[in-house]
Protein backbone atom coordinates (compact mmCIF):
# COMPACT_ATOMS: atom_id res chain seq x y z
CA UNK A 1 0.00 0.00 0.00
CA UNK A 2 1.45 3.50 -1.10
CA UNK A 3 2.96 5.32 1.94
CA UNK A 4 4.14 8.78 1.98
CA UNK A 5 7.51 9.26 3.74
CA UNK A 6 8.50 12.46 5.44
CA UNK A 7 12.52 13.39 6.32
CA UNK A 8 13.70 15.94 8.51
CA UNK A 9 17.10 17.61 9.76
CA UNK A 10 20.21 15.82 8.95
CA UNK A 11 17.86 12.52 7.90
CA UNK A 12 16.81 14.70 5.11
CA UNK A 13 19.78 15.95 3.63
CA UNK A 14 21.52 13.03 3.45
CA UNK A 15 18.24 10.80 1.63
CA UNK A 16 18.74 14.02 -0.04
CA UNK A 17 15.05 14.86 -0.88
CA UNK A 18 11.85 15.99 2.17
CA UNK A 19 9.78 13.28 0.97
CA UNK A 20 8.49 10.69 -1.24
CA UNK A 21 6.50 8.18 -2.02
CA UNK A 22 6.84 4.69 -1.76
CA UNK A 23 5.11 1.14 -1.85
CA UNK A 24 6.73 -1.51 0.11
CA UNK A 25 6.25 -4.80 -0.46
CA UNK A 26 3.46 -6.39 1.64
CA UNK A 27 6.17 -8.76 4.14
CA UNK A 28 7.67 -5.18 4.82
CA UNK A 29 4.80 -4.46 8.08
CA UNK A 30 6.72 -2.11 10.80
CA UNK A 31 8.70 1.17 10.56
CA UNK A 32 11.82 -1.20 11.40
CA UNK A 33 11.03 -3.50 8.25
CA UNK A 34 10.57 -0.20 6.46
CA UNK A 35 13.91 1.62 7.04
CA UNK A 36 15.64 -2.12 6.35
CA UNK A 37 13.67 -2.00 3.15
CA UNK A 38 15.46 1.38 2.33
CA UNK A 39 18.32 1.03 3.16
CA UNK A 40 18.72 -1.92 0.85
CA UNK A 41 18.86 1.30 -1.58
CA UNK A 42 22.25 1.85 -0.36
CA UNK A 43 23.97 5.59 -0.95
CA UNK A 44 22.66 8.19 1.30
CA UNK A 45 19.70 6.26 2.31
CA UNK A 46 22.24 3.31 3.94
CA UNK A 47 24.11 6.21 5.41
CA UNK A 48 21.30 7.71 6.95
CA UNK A 49 19.37 4.91 8.21
CA UNK A 50 22.49 2.56 9.55
CA UNK A 51 21.83 3.99 12.81
CA UNK A 52 18.78 2.97 14.43
CA UNK A 53 19.87 4.59 17.89
CA UNK A 54 19.64 8.07 15.97
CA UNK A 55 16.59 7.71 14.67
CA UNK A 56 13.05 7.92 15.90
CA UNK A 57 9.71 8.43 14.05
CA UNK A 58 5.90 9.45 13.59
CA UNK A 59 3.47 7.68 12.37
CA UNK A 60 0.52 9.53 10.97
CA UNK A 61 1.81 12.52 13.19
CA UNK A 62 2.45 10.86 16.44
CA UNK A 63 5.51 9.93 17.63
CA UNK A 64 5.96 5.89 17.61
CA UNK A 65 9.07 3.59 18.27
CA UNK A 66 10.32 2.08 15.26
CA UNK A 67 8.88 -1.22 15.99
CA UNK A 68 5.34 0.36 15.33
CA UNK A 69 3.25 -1.87 12.74
CA UNK A 70 2.73 0.50 9.54
CA UNK A 71 -0.75 -0.56 9.94
CA UNK A 72 -2.79 1.64 7.61
CA UNK A 73 -0.91 4.62 8.17
CA UNK A 74 -0.58 7.37 5.45
CA UNK A 75 2.41 9.57 6.64
CA UNK A 76 5.19 8.57 8.05
CA UNK A 77 8.12 10.77 8.97
CA UNK A 78 11.34 9.94 9.88
CA UNK A 79 13.66 12.00 12.17
CA UNK A 80 16.66 12.67 14.67
CA UNK A 81 15.50 13.17 18.08
CA UNK A 82 14.42 16.61 18.17
CA UNK A 83 15.91 19.42 19.57
CA UNK A 84 13.40 22.26 19.89
CA UNK A 85 12.50 24.67 22.63
CA UNK B 1 -7.25 30.56 27.36
CA UNK B 2 -4.53 29.01 26.19
CA UNK B 3 -2.96 29.68 22.68
CA UNK B 4 -0.10 27.89 20.73
CA UNK B 5 1.54 29.81 18.20
CA UNK B 6 4.32 28.65 15.19
CA UNK B 7 6.33 31.49 13.25
CA UNK B 8 8.88 32.98 11.46
CA UNK B 9 8.59 36.33 13.15
CA UNK B 10 9.32 37.18 16.22
CA UNK B 11 7.33 37.83 19.21
CA UNK B 12 7.06 40.38 22.06
CA UNK B 13 7.31 38.40 25.69
CA UNK B 14 6.26 41.08 27.28
CA UNK B 15 3.08 41.84 25.18
CA UNK B 16 2.00 38.34 26.13
CA UNK B 17 2.90 38.52 29.26
CA UNK B 18 0.11 41.77 29.45
CA UNK B 19 -2.53 39.02 28.09
CA UNK B 20 -1.39 36.53 30.72
CA UNK B 21 -1.79 39.22 33.77
CA UNK B 22 -4.90 40.44 32.83
CA UNK B 23 -7.07 36.53 32.98
CA UNK B 24 -7.30 37.62 37.12
CA UNK B 25 -4.34 35.14 38.95
CA UNK B 26 -2.39 36.20 40.92
CA UNK B 27 0.70 34.62 39.18
CA UNK B 28 2.18 34.44 35.69
CA UNK B 29 5.27 32.55 34.93
CA UNK B 30 7.44 33.04 32.08
CA UNK B 31 10.50 31.36 29.65
CA UNK B 32 12.23 32.23 26.86
CA UNK B 33 15.01 31.12 24.88
CA UNK B 34 17.46 32.60 23.08
CA UNK B 35 19.91 31.95 20.29
CA UNK B 36 23.59 31.75 22.35
CA UNK B 37 26.32 33.08 20.39
CA UNK B 38 28.61 29.99 21.78
CA UNK B 39 31.46 29.02 19.89
CA UNK B 40 31.37 31.47 16.86
CA UNK B 41 27.66 30.90 15.91
CA UNK B 42 26.57 33.39 13.80
CA UNK B 43 22.90 31.90 12.74
CA UNK B 44 20.49 29.13 14.24
CA UNK B 45 17.82 27.66 11.54
CA UNK B 46 14.92 25.81 13.18
CA UNK B 47 13.18 23.14 10.97
CA UNK B 48 10.34 22.15 11.92
CA UNK B 49 7.79 19.06 10.76
CA UNK B 50 4.60 21.84 9.91
CA UNK B 51 1.87 19.05 10.05
CA UNK B 52 2.51 18.27 13.63
CA UNK B 53 3.73 20.86 15.31
CA UNK B 54 0.46 22.37 16.33
CA UNK B 55 -0.57 19.76 16.98
CA UNK B 56 1.77 18.61 19.12
CA UNK B 57 2.27 21.88 20.70
CA UNK B 58 -1.42 21.92 21.47
CA UNK B 59 -1.24 18.32 23.35
CA UNK B 60 1.68 19.83 25.30
CA UNK B 61 -0.39 22.25 26.44
CA UNK B 62 -3.73 20.28 27.17
CA UNK B 63 -1.58 17.93 29.16
CA UNK B 64 0.07 21.16 31.28
CA UNK B 65 -3.55 22.13 31.67
CA UNK B 66 -4.94 18.57 33.23
CA UNK B 67 -1.80 18.58 35.65
CA UNK B 68 -2.36 22.34 36.80
CA UNK B 69 -5.34 25.02 37.86
CA UNK B 70 -3.96 27.37 34.79
CA UNK B 71 -6.11 30.42 33.94
CA UNK B 72 -4.00 30.48 30.83
CA UNK B 73 -0.90 29.17 28.71
CA UNK B 74 0.66 30.27 25.97
CA UNK B 75 3.15 28.66 23.82
CA UNK B 76 5.14 30.35 20.84
CA UNK B 77 8.04 28.68 18.90
CA UNK B 78 9.60 30.23 16.17
CA UNK B 79 11.18 28.19 13.03
CA UNK B 80 13.71 29.40 10.35
CA UNK B 81 16.39 31.45 10.42
CA UNK B 82 17.57 33.44 14.02
CA UNK B 83 21.07 35.36 14.70
CA UNK B 84 22.53 35.58 18.20
CA UNK B 85 20.22 37.16 20.83
CA UNK B 86 16.85 36.01 18.95
CA UNK B 87 14.22 34.75 20.58
CA UNK B 88 13.49 31.20 19.76
CA UNK B 89 10.51 30.10 22.07
CA UNK B 90 8.56 31.55 24.90
CA UNK B 91 6.22 29.81 27.21
CA UNK B 92 4.29 31.72 29.66
CA UNK B 93 1.40 30.45 32.28
CA UNK B 94 -1.15 32.36 34.43
CA UNK B 95 -2.79 30.61 37.44
CA UNK B 96 -4.58 31.96 40.57
CA UNK B 97 -1.09 30.54 42.71
CA UNK B 98 2.47 30.64 41.67
CA UNK B 99 3.13 26.91 42.23
CA UNK B 100 0.92 25.97 39.30
CA UNK B 101 2.31 28.60 37.02
CA UNK B 102 6.24 27.96 37.95
CA UNK B 103 5.17 24.16 37.43
CA UNK B 104 3.42 24.63 34.89
CA UNK B 105 5.87 26.65 32.97
CA UNK B 106 9.16 24.34 33.50
CA UNK B 107 6.96 21.64 32.56
CA UNK B 108 5.85 23.02 29.07
CA UNK B 109 9.70 23.80 28.24
CA UNK B 110 10.63 20.83 29.26
CA UNK B 111 8.07 18.79 27.23
CA UNK B 112 8.64 21.29 24.11
CA UNK B 113 12.84 20.36 24.41
CA UNK B 114 12.07 16.45 24.53
CA UNK B 115 8.15 16.33 22.37
CA UNK B 116 8.30 18.85 19.80
CA UNK B 117 9.09 18.23 16.27
CA UNK B 118 11.76 21.07 15.96
CA UNK B 119 15.54 20.43 14.79
CA UNK B 120 18.11 22.96 14.74
CA UNK B 121 20.83 23.44 12.39
CA UNK B 122 23.75 25.63 13.41
CA UNK B 123 25.88 27.98 11.41
CA UNK B 124 29.69 29.04 12.70
CA UNK B 125 31.57 32.41 11.40
CA UNK B 126 34.35 30.05 9.98
CA UNK B 127 31.24 28.41 8.08
CA UNK B 128 30.72 25.19 9.46
CA UNK B 129 27.75 24.35 9.94
CA UNK B 130 26.07 21.30 12.06
CA UNK B 131 22.92 19.58 13.60
CA UNK B 132 22.85 20.25 17.07
CA UNK B 133 22.49 16.52 19.05
CA UNK B 134 19.65 16.03 21.02
CA UNK B 135 20.97 16.22 24.86
CA UNK B 136 20.56 13.43 27.32
CA UNK B 137 19.69 15.89 29.89
CA UNK B 138 16.82 17.32 28.40
CA UNK B 139 15.12 13.53 28.07
CA UNK B 140 16.55 13.65 32.37
CA UNK B 141 14.42 16.91 32.83
CA UNK B 142 11.11 15.89 30.77
CA UNK B 143 11.40 12.16 32.68
CA UNK B 144 11.14 14.20 36.17
CA UNK B 145 7.09 15.21 34.78
CA UNK B 146 6.55 11.26 34.98
CA UNK C 1 24.50 41.75 37.02
CA UNK C 2 21.65 41.35 39.39
CA UNK C 3 19.70 44.12 40.81
CA UNK C 4 17.08 44.44 43.89
CA UNK C 5 14.71 47.22 43.91
CA UNK C 6 11.78 48.07 46.59
CA UNK C 7 9.71 50.84 45.32
CA UNK C 8 6.21 52.26 45.57
CA UNK C 9 5.83 52.40 41.61
CA UNK C 10 4.59 50.38 39.26
CA UNK C 11 7.40 48.39 36.82
CA UNK C 12 7.45 46.55 33.63
CA UNK C 13 8.31 43.51 33.32
CA UNK C 14 8.44 43.20 30.10
CA UNK C 15 11.22 45.97 30.19
CA UNK C 16 12.53 43.94 32.76
CA UNK C 17 13.23 41.13 30.82
CA UNK C 18 15.03 42.76 28.18
CA UNK C 19 17.74 43.71 30.18
CA UNK C 20 17.90 39.99 31.54
CA UNK C 21 17.73 38.76 27.25
CA UNK C 22 20.40 41.68 26.93
CA UNK C 23 22.86 39.35 29.09
CA UNK C 24 23.67 36.93 26.12
CA UNK C 25 22.42 33.49 27.47
CA UNK C 26 19.85 31.40 26.49
CA UNK C 27 17.34 31.01 29.06
CA UNK C 28 15.47 34.00 30.97
CA UNK C 29 12.47 32.71 33.75
CA UNK C 30 10.27 35.25 35.15
CA UNK C 31 7.67 35.05 37.46
CA UNK C 32 5.16 38.25 37.94
CA UNK C 33 3.12 38.23 41.47
CA UNK C 34 -0.35 39.96 40.86
CA UNK C 35 -3.30 41.62 43.37
CA UNK C 36 -6.30 38.91 42.90
CA UNK C 37 -9.54 40.41 43.40
CA UNK C 38 -10.98 37.58 45.69
CA UNK C 39 -13.76 37.88 47.49
CA UNK C 40 -14.71 41.18 47.01
CA UNK C 41 -10.84 42.95 47.32
CA UNK C 42 -10.44 45.81 46.47
CA UNK C 43 -6.79 47.02 47.57
CA UNK C 44 -4.04 45.40 48.61
CA UNK C 45 -1.12 47.16 50.94
CA UNK C 46 2.59 46.08 51.47
CA UNK C 47 3.99 47.29 54.50
CA UNK C 48 7.67 46.57 54.30
CA UNK C 49 10.68 47.00 56.70
CA UNK C 50 12.51 49.71 55.36
CA UNK C 51 15.94 49.41 57.06
CA UNK C 52 15.91 45.45 56.61
CA UNK C 53 13.71 45.08 52.84
CA UNK C 54 16.56 46.10 50.26
CA UNK C 55 19.67 43.71 52.69
CA UNK C 56 17.15 40.61 53.00
CA UNK C 57 16.36 41.42 49.19
CA UNK C 58 20.11 41.32 48.45
CA UNK C 59 21.00 38.06 50.68
CA UNK C 60 18.48 36.07 48.67
CA UNK C 61 19.62 37.23 45.39
CA UNK C 62 22.96 36.52 46.95
CA UNK C 63 22.08 33.06 47.85
CA UNK C 64 20.45 32.44 44.36
CA UNK C 65 23.62 33.05 42.87
CA UNK C 66 25.85 30.63 44.86
CA UNK C 67 23.15 27.86 43.90
CA UNK C 68 22.73 28.37 40.13
CA UNK C 69 25.05 30.04 37.32
CA UNK C 70 23.39 33.06 36.85
CA UNK C 71 23.84 35.45 33.88
CA UNK C 72 21.63 37.93 36.05
CA UNK C 73 18.83 38.23 38.47
CA UNK C 74 15.90 40.95 39.52
CA UNK C 75 13.73 41.39 42.18
CA UNK C 76 11.75 44.14 42.82
CA UNK C 77 8.91 44.16 45.26
CA UNK C 78 6.40 46.97 45.37
CA UNK C 79 5.25 48.50 48.47
CA UNK C 80 2.49 50.70 49.45
CA UNK C 81 -1.47 50.21 48.18
CA UNK C 82 -2.55 48.23 45.21
CA UNK C 83 -5.49 47.66 43.52
CA UNK C 84 -6.68 44.71 41.89
CA UNK C 85 -4.45 44.02 38.68
CA UNK C 86 -1.28 45.71 39.88
CA UNK C 87 1.80 43.71 39.79
CA UNK C 88 2.96 43.39 43.50
CA UNK C 89 6.37 41.57 42.11
CA UNK C 90 9.09 40.59 40.01
CA UNK C 91 11.68 37.66 39.52
CA UNK C 92 13.35 37.03 36.59
CA UNK C 93 16.32 35.18 36.17
CA UNK C 94 19.00 34.76 32.86
CA UNK C 95 21.13 32.07 32.49
CA UNK C 96 23.12 30.05 29.90
CA UNK C 97 20.62 26.73 30.65
CA UNK C 98 17.26 26.67 31.42
CA UNK C 99 17.07 24.55 34.27
CA UNK C 100 19.54 27.30 36.39
CA UNK C 101 17.24 30.66 35.18
CA UNK C 102 13.83 28.15 35.66
CA UNK C 103 15.50 26.51 39.18
CA UNK C 104 16.52 30.23 40.71
CA UNK C 105 13.54 31.74 39.62
CA UNK C 106 11.17 29.50 42.19
CA UNK C 107 13.51 29.45 44.64
CA UNK C 108 13.73 33.62 44.79
CA UNK C 109 9.99 33.89 44.58
CA UNK C 110 9.83 30.72 46.93
CA UNK C 111 12.02 32.79 49.46
CA UNK C 112 10.68 36.12 49.06
CA UNK C 113 7.30 34.73 50.52
CA UNK C 114 8.99 33.67 53.27
CA UNK C 115 12.08 35.67 54.14
CA UNK C 116 11.82 39.07 53.09
CA UNK C 117 9.86 41.98 55.56
CA UNK C 118 6.93 42.40 53.85
CA UNK C 119 3.38 42.51 55.53
CA UNK C 120 0.13 42.14 53.48
CA UNK C 121 -3.16 43.92 54.46
CA UNK C 122 -6.52 43.40 52.33
CA UNK C 123 -9.38 45.64 52.10
CA UNK C 124 -12.52 44.89 51.24
CA UNK C 125 -15.98 46.20 49.44
CA UNK C 126 -17.64 45.84 52.16
CA UNK C 127 -14.89 47.76 54.49
CA UNK C 128 -13.54 44.93 56.07
CA UNK C 129 -9.58 45.07 56.52
CA UNK C 130 -7.37 42.17 57.56
CA UNK C 131 -3.81 40.91 57.78
CA UNK C 132 -3.20 38.01 55.13
CA UNK C 133 -2.06 35.06 57.01
CA UNK C 134 1.23 33.52 56.63
CA UNK C 135 0.49 30.23 54.65
CA UNK C 136 2.20 26.69 56.08
CA UNK C 137 2.42 25.80 52.30
CA UNK C 138 4.82 28.88 51.87
CA UNK C 139 6.79 27.49 54.27
CA UNK C 140 6.57 24.43 52.54
CA UNK C 141 7.95 25.80 49.38
CA UNK C 142 10.55 27.29 50.60
CA UNK C 143 11.72 24.53 52.54
CA UNK C 144 12.08 22.35 49.56
CA UNK C 145 15.18 23.93 48.53
CA UNK C 146 17.09 22.97 52.15
CA UNK D 1 20.97 49.72 77.62
CA UNK D 2 18.67 51.58 75.51
CA UNK D 3 17.06 49.06 72.68
CA UNK D 4 15.53 50.63 69.66
CA UNK D 5 12.29 48.83 68.76
CA UNK D 6 9.86 48.32 66.22
CA UNK D 7 6.71 46.76 65.03
CA UNK D 8 5.25 46.27 61.85
CA UNK D 9 1.76 44.88 60.06
CA UNK D 10 -0.99 44.38 63.39
CA UNK D 11 1.71 44.35 65.89
CA UNK D 12 2.41 47.61 65.24
CA UNK D 13 -1.83 48.55 64.86
CA UNK D 14 -2.38 46.46 68.35
CA UNK D 15 0.64 48.22 70.29
CA UNK D 16 -0.36 51.94 69.00
CA UNK D 17 2.82 52.52 67.43
CA UNK D 18 5.65 52.07 65.64
CA UNK D 19 8.23 52.00 67.21
CA UNK D 20 10.09 53.04 70.54
CA UNK D 21 13.39 52.94 72.81
CA UNK D 22 13.30 50.96 76.21
CA UNK D 23 15.58 50.58 79.09
CA UNK D 24 15.03 46.79 80.16
CA UNK D 25 16.27 46.07 83.56
CA UNK D 26 19.41 44.01 83.35
CA UNK D 27 17.60 40.56 84.00
CA UNK D 28 15.95 40.99 80.47
CA UNK D 29 18.74 38.95 78.63
CA UNK D 30 16.53 37.46 75.72
CA UNK D 31 13.60 38.65 72.93
CA UNK D 32 11.34 36.56 74.73
CA UNK D 33 12.06 37.68 78.07
CA UNK D 34 11.68 41.61 76.65
CA UNK D 35 8.00 40.70 75.35
CA UNK D 36 7.11 39.02 78.62
CA UNK D 37 8.34 42.25 80.19
CA UNK D 38 6.17 44.43 77.31
CA UNK D 39 3.45 41.94 78.02
CA UNK D 40 3.20 43.13 81.55
CA UNK D 41 2.15 46.70 80.30
CA UNK D 42 -1.03 45.75 79.73
CA UNK D 43 -3.73 46.53 76.89
CA UNK D 44 -2.48 46.82 73.20
CA UNK D 45 0.60 45.12 73.97
CA UNK D 46 -0.79 42.46 76.56
CA UNK D 47 -2.89 41.51 72.58
CA UNK D 48 -0.23 41.48 70.74
CA UNK D 49 2.23 39.28 72.23
CA UNK D 50 0.64 37.09 74.28
CA UNK D 51 0.27 34.40 71.41
CA UNK D 52 4.18 34.24 70.66
CA UNK D 53 3.90 31.34 68.11
CA UNK D 54 2.21 34.40 65.85
CA UNK D 55 5.56 36.67 66.58
CA UNK D 56 8.75 36.77 64.17
CA UNK D 57 11.47 39.04 65.35
CA UNK D 58 14.97 40.55 63.62
CA UNK D 59 17.72 41.66 65.87
CA UNK D 60 19.56 44.54 63.57
CA UNK D 61 17.62 43.46 60.68
CA UNK D 62 18.11 39.91 60.97
CA UNK D 63 15.88 37.28 61.59
CA UNK D 64 16.19 35.38 64.61
CA UNK D 65 14.26 33.12 67.26
CA UNK D 66 12.79 34.55 69.99
CA UNK D 67 14.65 32.54 72.91
CA UNK D 68 18.09 34.98 70.97
CA UNK D 69 19.73 37.09 73.32
CA UNK D 70 19.68 40.31 72.87
CA UNK D 71 23.98 40.98 73.73
CA UNK D 72 24.61 44.45 72.06
CA UNK D 73 21.96 44.95 69.89
CA UNK D 74 20.48 48.21 68.73
CA UNK D 75 17.48 47.33 66.87
CA UNK D 76 14.73 44.86 67.59
CA UNK D 77 11.98 44.22 65.26
CA UNK D 78 8.83 42.37 66.28
CA UNK D 79 6.05 41.10 63.75
CA UNK D 80 4.21 38.28 62.18
CA UNK D 81 5.07 35.78 59.82
CA UNK D 82 6.42 37.56 56.56
CA UNK D 83 3.91 37.86 53.62
CA UNK D 84 5.18 39.19 50.98
CA UNK D 85 6.48 38.07 47.71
Amino acid sequence: MALDIVYFAWVREAVGRDGERVDPPARVATIAALLDWLETRGGGYAEALADRSRLRAALDQTFVPLDTPLGDARELAIFPPVTGG
Amino acid sequence: MSAVRVQTEPFDPGAELLALEALGGGAVASFTGLVRGDDGLIELTLEQYPAMTHRALSAIVEEAERRWPLLGATVIHRCGTMRVGDRIVFVGTAARHRAAALDACAFLIDWLKTKAPFWKREAFADGRRRWVEARADDDGAAARWG
